[in-house]
């Protein structure tokens, strides 16, 4: 095993070396949109403040769109057999932005002090890991306390920044001055940030590998309209429009344009996973019938086709076609109104009005949930559409007022990361719109997804996720929509941009101008 | 000595209505569903009972209503309009940021709608009857029911996207680096069509007012005067229909200043103009309190302004205000 | 004044465009039965490329049609009962202040001098966002910030009409306050409180739309500012989805005031700009 | 004598729906140099028609149909509007009836003036300064170098009437029209302005032709004497002949119609007060708040006085003299700030709001604009019974009485179930004095109530209310400026000056005997006084 990794960093160091051959020097403008609310990746890990920092800050991994493992501040790493012992080695010549070396140390400091304060997230996965040790400089130990599948999969730049030790250690993070001028690792550093305008990253001249960054400088820049994102590459004014930032709409006409290119590639670790929220607790939503017959009232492949201009992946259940482990031998939901109406006259439906709770995220979502109150109509459904904004949407999800609601999230390459916590009735609690929101209650499934978990041999992973999944599907706890996939577009002489798993999050190390 | 009472009442009544709008704000702001704290969580896409509870703690929201209340304003008294935990910087701050922005923005709008506005009321006021006055009048008509957003969607369309004449978002050209004229060229280029649809709709109403006015004002009796003493018609509306005249359209454009100012969260919307408007709206969202209520503060203390400077401008005019109070 | 309201060329003009209006508004049931939120051809139909769909349709395939007739009953609601709501807020207070006079008019006119300090716009954004997107919600922001002119004007009207004798002449008969406030000075003061209503209905129509432009509409209610707003992303290849409602707006608002224009000059034939402050 | 101005048949058209095709029809006149010329008659006769079509300041769509008028031999009426602008100002000037909105409220006086050459391209600024002040030193103004910095605002009344004069004669025209330029000033002040147009006139020789409805004032100052109605001249002629031998009937009903300076008998009344003052006082603050200091006006001074049963008093005084403030303060429309208004022992001044109201029908009033006073959305007999069912008559007993005191003032029971705009100015007086009589009232305060009308009305007015004093034994306190009309009807008559009431008497005494200097000076004042008693004298009254 220590012998494939080393192979593989020798490709990567190789690929590296005919990335020289390209030219250097220019300057990228990618929209951000909303603008970050700060930039100190340890304390936000939100869409925007990640696609600015993912290149001031790094993680010890990046992953490829196959979610395979590959080098960032880890040169190397093995895995002990039983799977508890987790070593990294460390690359040479790391400096933070600010001068001061980089070691063993600031991973400790961050994983184990800094992040399991801050880092809600990472903090679940932390509960399988016993110490965090520096045996000496370049090199990291994590000791598990149970072989916990997924764990390869938690060094990406977002589950776990890498923070300097220096600035932070023993200060008040979240009032930290130097939050506002973030020192990481990366291939970026940060310059300016002008308010409602733009944030101005410029090229790390000591970064530790050779002839990279290629880039002299980036502007991420924050234009509010959506209209006025997709005029702005139009014109000329921006480079690249990452996913999500142009409303669907727009994307045939504007990858139409020449010296226009798109790619849907960059989202695989994230795997953006939509569906409707269905307050199992009480309402019609709490029979399973009406769950069902939701999931035939809708016409999943027209909006797919219609609001999303065909990108995306009509879901066959909880994961993701792109997740690890994923089966499509389940039953499937076909668009069948008569179904539908066959089984809401079975429960004895009487038409009573359910609230429909749009996710708050501009047109299309809109667009998506006036679709979906239009197919359920269809059926003798009576909705009611909620409006609100995102804090409110937030609200109202973590506090369990609504019917259904409109949500997305990711699945970080494992079901153990990223779908498990929908499901399972210990992760029932209010106050967090991510968590099991539908009180979905079903005992027998919660020990078969700890199992699953905490299993060493791979093999016996994927069949108990079948099995979960099979269950899942047939109980409707949420009404699956779609995976999505947002298109990343750019101009055709910007290269190399999505080359990971989390795209241009973290791209733009190897990213390189055309001329 | 009686001017200087004045303007100390004056300044007393400001910092009065300010203190009340900050405390009805801070009622309103909140009323709303959802709390910063969630909100942020939210966003990291990941949030559990730990973190919000921190995330509360550090916002404050784990005080009774009424600390944070006298918080708030005890704090505003000293010119200290507390702190975005959002932004991660002091509000004050994140507001002066955006504040020359929005000032620019309206403050052009303001002098191009109220120039623009009187000079075409007067010219149609001086072809009442004739064509020229009846397609001012139209055209005034139209833009008045125009809704601004429309207009200005249809600005970009036409002058950005199809002519290329001028940019059709921004503040500046970002990274272009100009200093000295060029960047005040630059800002200009950019600030041409934001701040004409902005103005738009303020000038068809005034236009509409100053043609009126201006009407009213000619079958006045000192107008007869004038003529009788044979002055020509031009002289006679300059020197005295006109700054009869414009008097209730400064007393207009002073009230409706803080409509001005509400446009700009608009316009600033869709021509991505980095002002408070749009702060405003974004902090709205994440229910950023302080920032809500500090924009809200200032723009009602533009509001004061703008109904200050229209005083001294009808102060200048009109020599019967000064000298009656 | 009925005759001096109908020779009035705008005037006339804009009853025809408002009668049209109002026809589509209540016959929207008659004439597209399925609502306006059926998805009924294939979307981004381009208006006339087929027969039945004069209009087009929008991003999912709803006929743009639907949408307008429909959304004029939701516009002109709001717009008259928002104004009502004002009416009743603006007028009451103003009556009273101008009336009473002495404190009672000092402290309503600070209290309106108050709301006109807070940005209107900015402020019914946050009522509406405060108070969810509702029709009732909208209506009542669109109210709150816009009763102010109402009051001043009644206040400034009532006190006009205060000192005329003849209401001298009435409390010398022995009336009271209330009754002379009612009788006397109130019905004097309508008709410019009449143009300022029918101004203020195309102002809260404006309101509505830039609301629902922002995505602060009811969403399930189908308004021409929600059409624009949702019609704003797709303006470049759809241009047709935001032209339609747009120019309803327009015309619907030009109407309004065209007969505001005519009903200002045949009310008030010496009062010609009240109407506007 | 040479004419300097010759009008010949001259028409002007009215636009079409109005009252009548032509204002002004046929008319012919001949202005002498030095000569001043008065054109008289009550609103409506195209008296100030005519002068506005000589300086082609017709409003719009009003317009000449016809005629010539010959200015030094050149038809101005015929004149490119430039040539007549050259002429405006300049050769001809022209000044109006009120002082108040005559000038441009925002430009000083000094710069009004020098408009007048600029407007010319007479002088330099310089010259044009001195010229100015020369010339409101020349009206009589105090303290030019003020003056010229001072805005119109600041000005009395009188004074902006001089300053309106001094741009007129600025660049000493031959022609000076006057329309009406003294009726909305105090007698006083009148008498001066009167005063100073006649010393102009001799001092430089212009020709002036003076438009007025007051026989007073023609006979102060007029050579020649055009008598107008409805559009058409009745009678022309040399002033003493017209006023003294009226041809036209017209002009002799006129003539009769003006209030005769003679003075009625005494009459014998009970001295039981019906209405008494004590030391009432009432000052006005303006302008007071947080941080400005008031204004003080004391526009009733410490003033006692009584009215018996049956009796008339007449309260007279200027402008600003507080009169009105008494009168309001009697039926307390103003609550006084101290002393006592007894009516019929009651103290109104101490009343609550509430038990005035059951009191109201004590004192009423008849108001002085015919236009204002009643509501034009109610019926008439809403205002006839409105007051009377408020103090707790039937409403059948309301409107039968109504209908009666229809008929007692002239105009017919049929009256009540009309709307106030359907009636003409004097009638409206009528249905005022009515509406008082509903509420059969212990006191009548008229305030000014004749003052708004033609001569010819208001003496039938005058007549009607002198009719119901002898019927009803009315208690009136009659307010008024014009001491011709206190002099018709009163039994004593008041003088107020400046909130204070400076002489009190029975007529004659007041009026033959003045004691106070002020009371004199009015006296002095009215225009044609002297002309006046020549005329009672003739005509034998």
């Amino acid at each position: 095993m220590n012998y494939l990794k080393a192979t593989t960093f020798l490709i990567a160091a190789a690929l590296a070396g005919t990335a020289l051959a390209a030219e250097t020097g220019g300057r990228l403008d990618i929209v951000v949109q909303p603008e970050p609310p700060g930039l100190m990746l340890g304390l936000v890990q939100n869409g925007p403040t990640q696609l600015v920092a993912g290149d001031i800050y790094e993680s010890l991994l990046r992953y490829n769109t196959d979610l395979e493992p590959q080098p960032s501040l880890a040169k190397s790493w093995t895995i002990s057999d039983d799977g508890l012992v987790y070593t990294f080695t460390l690359q040479d010549g790391v400096k933070w932005h600010d001068g001061t070396a980089f070691s063993a140390d600031d991973v400790v400091f961050s994983a184990d002090v800094f992040l399991r304060e801050t880092h809600a997230r990472l903090r679940s996965s932390l509960k399988y890991v016993d110490s965090i040790t520096a045996p000496d400089a370049q090199t990291v130990v994590f000791t598990l306390n149970e072989p916990f599948g997924p764990f390869i999969s938690i060094f990406e730049t977002g589950t776990m920044p890498i923070v300097p030790k220096h600035i932070y250690e023993g200060t008040d993070y979240a009032n930290n001055p130097a939050n506002a001028t973030p020192i990481g690792t990366g291939p970026f550093k940060f310059s300016a940030w002008e308010k409602g305008s733009y944030i101005h990253l410029v090229k790390n001249e000591d970064y530790y590998l050779d002839g990279l960054p290629k880039l002299d400088e980036v502007f991420y820049r924050v234009i509010p309209d959506a209209a006025a994102r997709a005029v702005a590459f139009e014109t000329g004014e921006v480079d690249v429009l990452p996913g999500g930032s142009v409303e669907n709409w727009d994307v045939p006409r504007l990858t139409a344009m020449e010296g226009v290119c798109s790619t849907g590639k960059g989202w695989e670790f994230f795997a953006p996973h939509a569906w409707m929220w269905l307050n199992n607790r009480e309402g019609p939503t709490a029979d399973k019938r009406f769950r069902q017959a939701v999931m035939y009232a809708m016409d999943r492949e027209f909006v797919r086709d219609v609001v999303w201009n065909g990108f995306g992946k009509v879901p066959t259940g909880p994961v993701s076609s792109k997740t690890n482990f994923y089966t499509d031998d389940v039953n499937i939901y076909e668009h069948d109104p008569a179904k539908a109406k066959a089984l809401l006259d079975e429960m004895g439906y009487n038409g009573e009005p359910v609230r429909l709770l749009p996710l708050p995220y501009g047109e299309t979502w809109q667009r998506w949930a006036e679709a979906v109150r239009q197919n359920l109509s269809e059926v003798g459904i009576k909705i009611e559409i909620d409006a609100t904004d995102v804090a409110g949407w937030n609200e109202k999800t973590a506090q369990w007022d609504y019917d259904m609601a409109f949500t997305y999230l990711y699945q970080y390459g494992d079901p153990a990361l990223g779908v498990s916590r929908t499901y399972v009735a210990s992760n029932i609690a209010k106050g967090s719109p991510w968590n099991n929101v539908q009180g979905y209650v079903n005992e027998g499934l919660d020990a078969k997804w700890d199992a699953a978990a905490v299993m060493a041999d791979p093999s016996a992973r994927a069949d108990a996720y079948v099995d979960i999944q099979k269950t899942i599907v047939d109980d409707v706890p949420v009404a699956w929509l779609l995976e999505l996939e947002f298109p990343t577009i750019y101009r055709c002489d910007v290269q190399d941009l999505v080359t990971t798993a989390i795209g241009i999050n973290d791209g733009l190390r190897d990213a390189w101008l055309e001329k | 000595m009686a001017a200087l009472t004045q303007v100390f009442g004056r300044l007393l009544k400001a910092v009065l209505t300010l203190l009340a709008i900050a405390v009805l704000n801070f009622f309103l702001v909140h009323a709303a569903p959802g709390d910063p704290a969630v909100v942020l969580a939210g966003e990291a896409g990941a949030a559990d009972e730990q973190m919000i509870a921190q995330l509360r703690a550090r916002f404050g929201l784990d005080q009774p209503f009424h600390v944070q209340l006298w918080t708030y304003v005890s704090n505003v008294l000293t010119l200290d309009l507390g702190y975005s935990f959002r932004q991660g910087a002091p509000v004050l701050d994140l507001i002066l940021d955006r504040l020359p922005a929005t000032l620019l923005l309206t403050l052009s709008a303001f002098v191009i709608s109220l120039t623009f506005g009187i000079a075409l009321g007067v010219a149609a006021s001086a072809r009442v009857g004739k064509v020229s006055d009846s397609i001012l009048t139209t055209f005034a008509l139209l833009f008045y029911a125009t809704p601004l957003y429309w207009a200005a969607l249809m600005a970009v369309l036409v002058f950005s996207v199809q002519l290329g004449w001028l940019p059709g978002f921004g503040y500046e050209t970002v990274g272009a680096d100009y200093s000295g004229l060029a960047r005040v060229l630059d800002i200009l280029k950019h600030l041409i069509l934001p701040a004409a649809t902005l103005g738009l709709f303020f000038m068809a109403v005034y236009m509409r007012m100053t043609r009126a006015s201006m009407l009213e004002v000619s079958q006045m009796d000192f107008v007869r005067t004038a003529k009788a003493k044979g002055l020509s018609g031009p002289v006679i509306r300059r020197r005295h229909i006109l700054r009869n005249a414009i008097l209730p359209v400064v007393t207009l454009a002073g009230l409706q200043a803080g409509q001005l100012i509400g446009g700009a969260v608009l316009t600033e919307t869709v021509f991505a103009w980095p002002g408070i408007g749009r702060l405003m709206f974004e902090s709205l969202a994440a229910r950023d309190y302080n920032t809500i209520l500090g924009v809200f503060l200032v723009s009602a203390a533009m509001v004061i302004f703008f109904n200050i400077l229209t005083d001294v401008i009808y102060r200048l005019v009109d020599p019967r205000i000064g000298a009656r109070t | 004044m009925i005759r001096r309201f109908s020779k009035h060329k705008g005037a006339m003009i804009g009853v025809l465009i408002l009668a049209i209006v109002v026809a589509l508004a209540v016959f929207a049931p008659l004439l597209y039965p399925r609502g306006p939120w059926a998805m009924v051809q294939r979307p981004f139909l381009q208006p006339m490329a087929m027969e039945g769909f004069l209009l087009g349709t929008d991003t999912l395939g709803r006929d743009v049609a639907a949408g307008l007739v429909h959304g004029a009953r939701v516009s002109l609601l709001v717009g008259l009962v928002s104004t009502l709501v004002a009416l009743l807020i603006g007028v009451p207070l103003g009556a009273l202040a101008g009336f009473y006079g002495a404190w009672v008019d000092e402290g309503a006119m600070r209290f309106t001098e108050f709301f006109q300090t807070i940005p209107n716009f900015a402020l019914a954004i946050v009522l509406v966002a405060i108070l969810e997107p509702s029709l009732t919600s909208i209506t009542l922001a669109i109210a709150i910030v816009s009763w102010p002119p109402v009051a001043r004007l009644v206040r400034a009207e009532v006190m006009a009409v205060k000192s005329r004798e003849y209401v001298d002449a009435a409390r010398l008969s022995g009336l009271s306050n209330r009754r002379i406030l009612i009788e006397q000075v109130l019905p004097n003061t309508v008709s410019p409180i009449i143009v300022l209503a029918s101004l203020m209905v195309a102002t809260a129509i404006l309101l509505e739309s830039s609301l629902s432009f922002l995505g602060l509409g009811d969403p399930n209610i189908m308004s021409w500012g929600y059409m624009i707003g949702a019609a704003r992303t797709v303006i470049r290849s759809a241009w047709w989805l935001s032209f339609f409602p747009g120019v309803a707006i327009v015309l619907t608002v030009l109407a309004l005031n065209l007969i505001g224009e005519g009903l200002n000059d045949a009310l008030n034939p010496h009062l010609s700009r009240k109407g506007h402050a | 004598m040479s004419p300097v101005l010759e009008i010949t048949d001259l028409s002007i058209a009215l636009p079409a729906g109005a009252d009548r095709p032509l204002a002004v029809s046929d008319m012919t006149l001949t202005l002498n140099a030095g000569e001043i010329l008065c054109v008289v008659g009550e609103s409506g006769s195209g008296k100030s028609m005519t002068a506005n079509a000589l300086m082609g300041l017709l409003p719009g769509g009003v317009t000449v149909g016809g005629g010539t008028a010959l200015f030094h031999g050149q038809d101005v009426l015929q004149l490119p509007e430039t040539a007549r602008q050259q002429l405006r100002g300049s050769r001809i000037a022209m000044i109006f009836q009120e002082p108040m909105t005559a000038l441009n409220p925002l430009m000083r006086i000094g710069d009004q003036i020098a408009e007048v050459f600029a407007a010319h391209n007479k002088f330099t600024p310089a010259e044009r300064r001195q010229k100015a002040l020369d010339l409101i030193q020349e009206v009589g103004l105090p303290d030019p170098k003020k003056i010229i910095r001072a805005y119109p605002f600041q000005l009395s009344g009188g004074q902006r009437q001089r300053a309106m004069i001094a741009m007129a004669l600025a660049l000493e025209p031959e022609v000076l029209i006057a329309d009406e330029p003294t009726t909305a000033l105090d007698v006083t002040t009148q008498a001066q302005i009167l005063q100073l147009i006649l010393d102009l006139r001799s001092r430089r020789g212009m020709a002036v032709m003076f438009i007025t409805h007051d026989f007073g004032v023609v006979a102060e100052i007029a050579d020649q004497v055009i008598v107008m109605r409805q559009g058409q001249v009745v009678e022309r002629g040399a002033a003493a002949v017209v006023l003294t031998h009226p041809q036209h009937d017209y002009t002799k009903r006129l003539l009769a119609a003006i209030p005769s300076g003679a003075l009625p008998d005494a009459r014998e009344i009970a001295p039981v007060p019906v209405l008494e003052l004590r030391n009432l006082n009432k000052v006005f603050r303006t302008g007071g708040g947080l941080f400005r200091t008031a204004r003080e006006v004391r526009a009733v001074d410490n003033i006692s006085l009584s009215v018996a049963r049956g009796e008339v008093l007449g309260l007279v005084g200027e402008s600003g003299s507080g009169k009105s403030t008494l009168g309001r303060s009697v039926v307390r429309l103003v609550t006084p700030d101290s002393g006592q208004v007894l009516v019929d022992g009651v103290d109104l001044a101490a009343l609550t709001e509430e038990e005035l109201r059951h009191q109201r029908d004590k004192v009423q009033m008849v108001f002085q604009d015919p236009y204002a006073s009643l509501n034009p959305r109610h019926r008439i007999l809403r205002a006839l019974i409105d007051g009377p069912i408020a103090m707790g008559k039937s409403k059948s007993d309301a409107t039968t009485r109504a209908h009666e005191l229809l008929e007692i003032v002239g105009l017919g029971a049929e009256a009540a179930s009309r709307f106030p705009h359907e009636f003409s100015g004097g009638q409206r007086q009528r249905i005022g004095i009515a509406r008082a009589l509903a509420m059969e009232p212990d006191l009548i305060v008229a305030d000014e109530a004749v003052s708004a009308l033609d001569v010819s009305i208001q003496a039938q007015v005058l007549d009607l209310l002198r009719d119901l004093r002898a019927r009803m034994g009315l208690s009136i306190l009659f307010i008024t400026h014009d001491l011709r009309v206190a002099a018709q009807l009163c039994d004593r008559i008041a003088v107020m000056q400046t909130g204070q009431l400076v002489e009190i008497g029975p007529v004659q005494q007041v009026f033959l005997t003045p004691q106070h200097p002020y009371t004199k000076q009015l006296l002095a004042a009215v225009p044609g006084a002297d002309w006046q008693q020549a005329h009672d004298l003739r005509s034998g009254t």
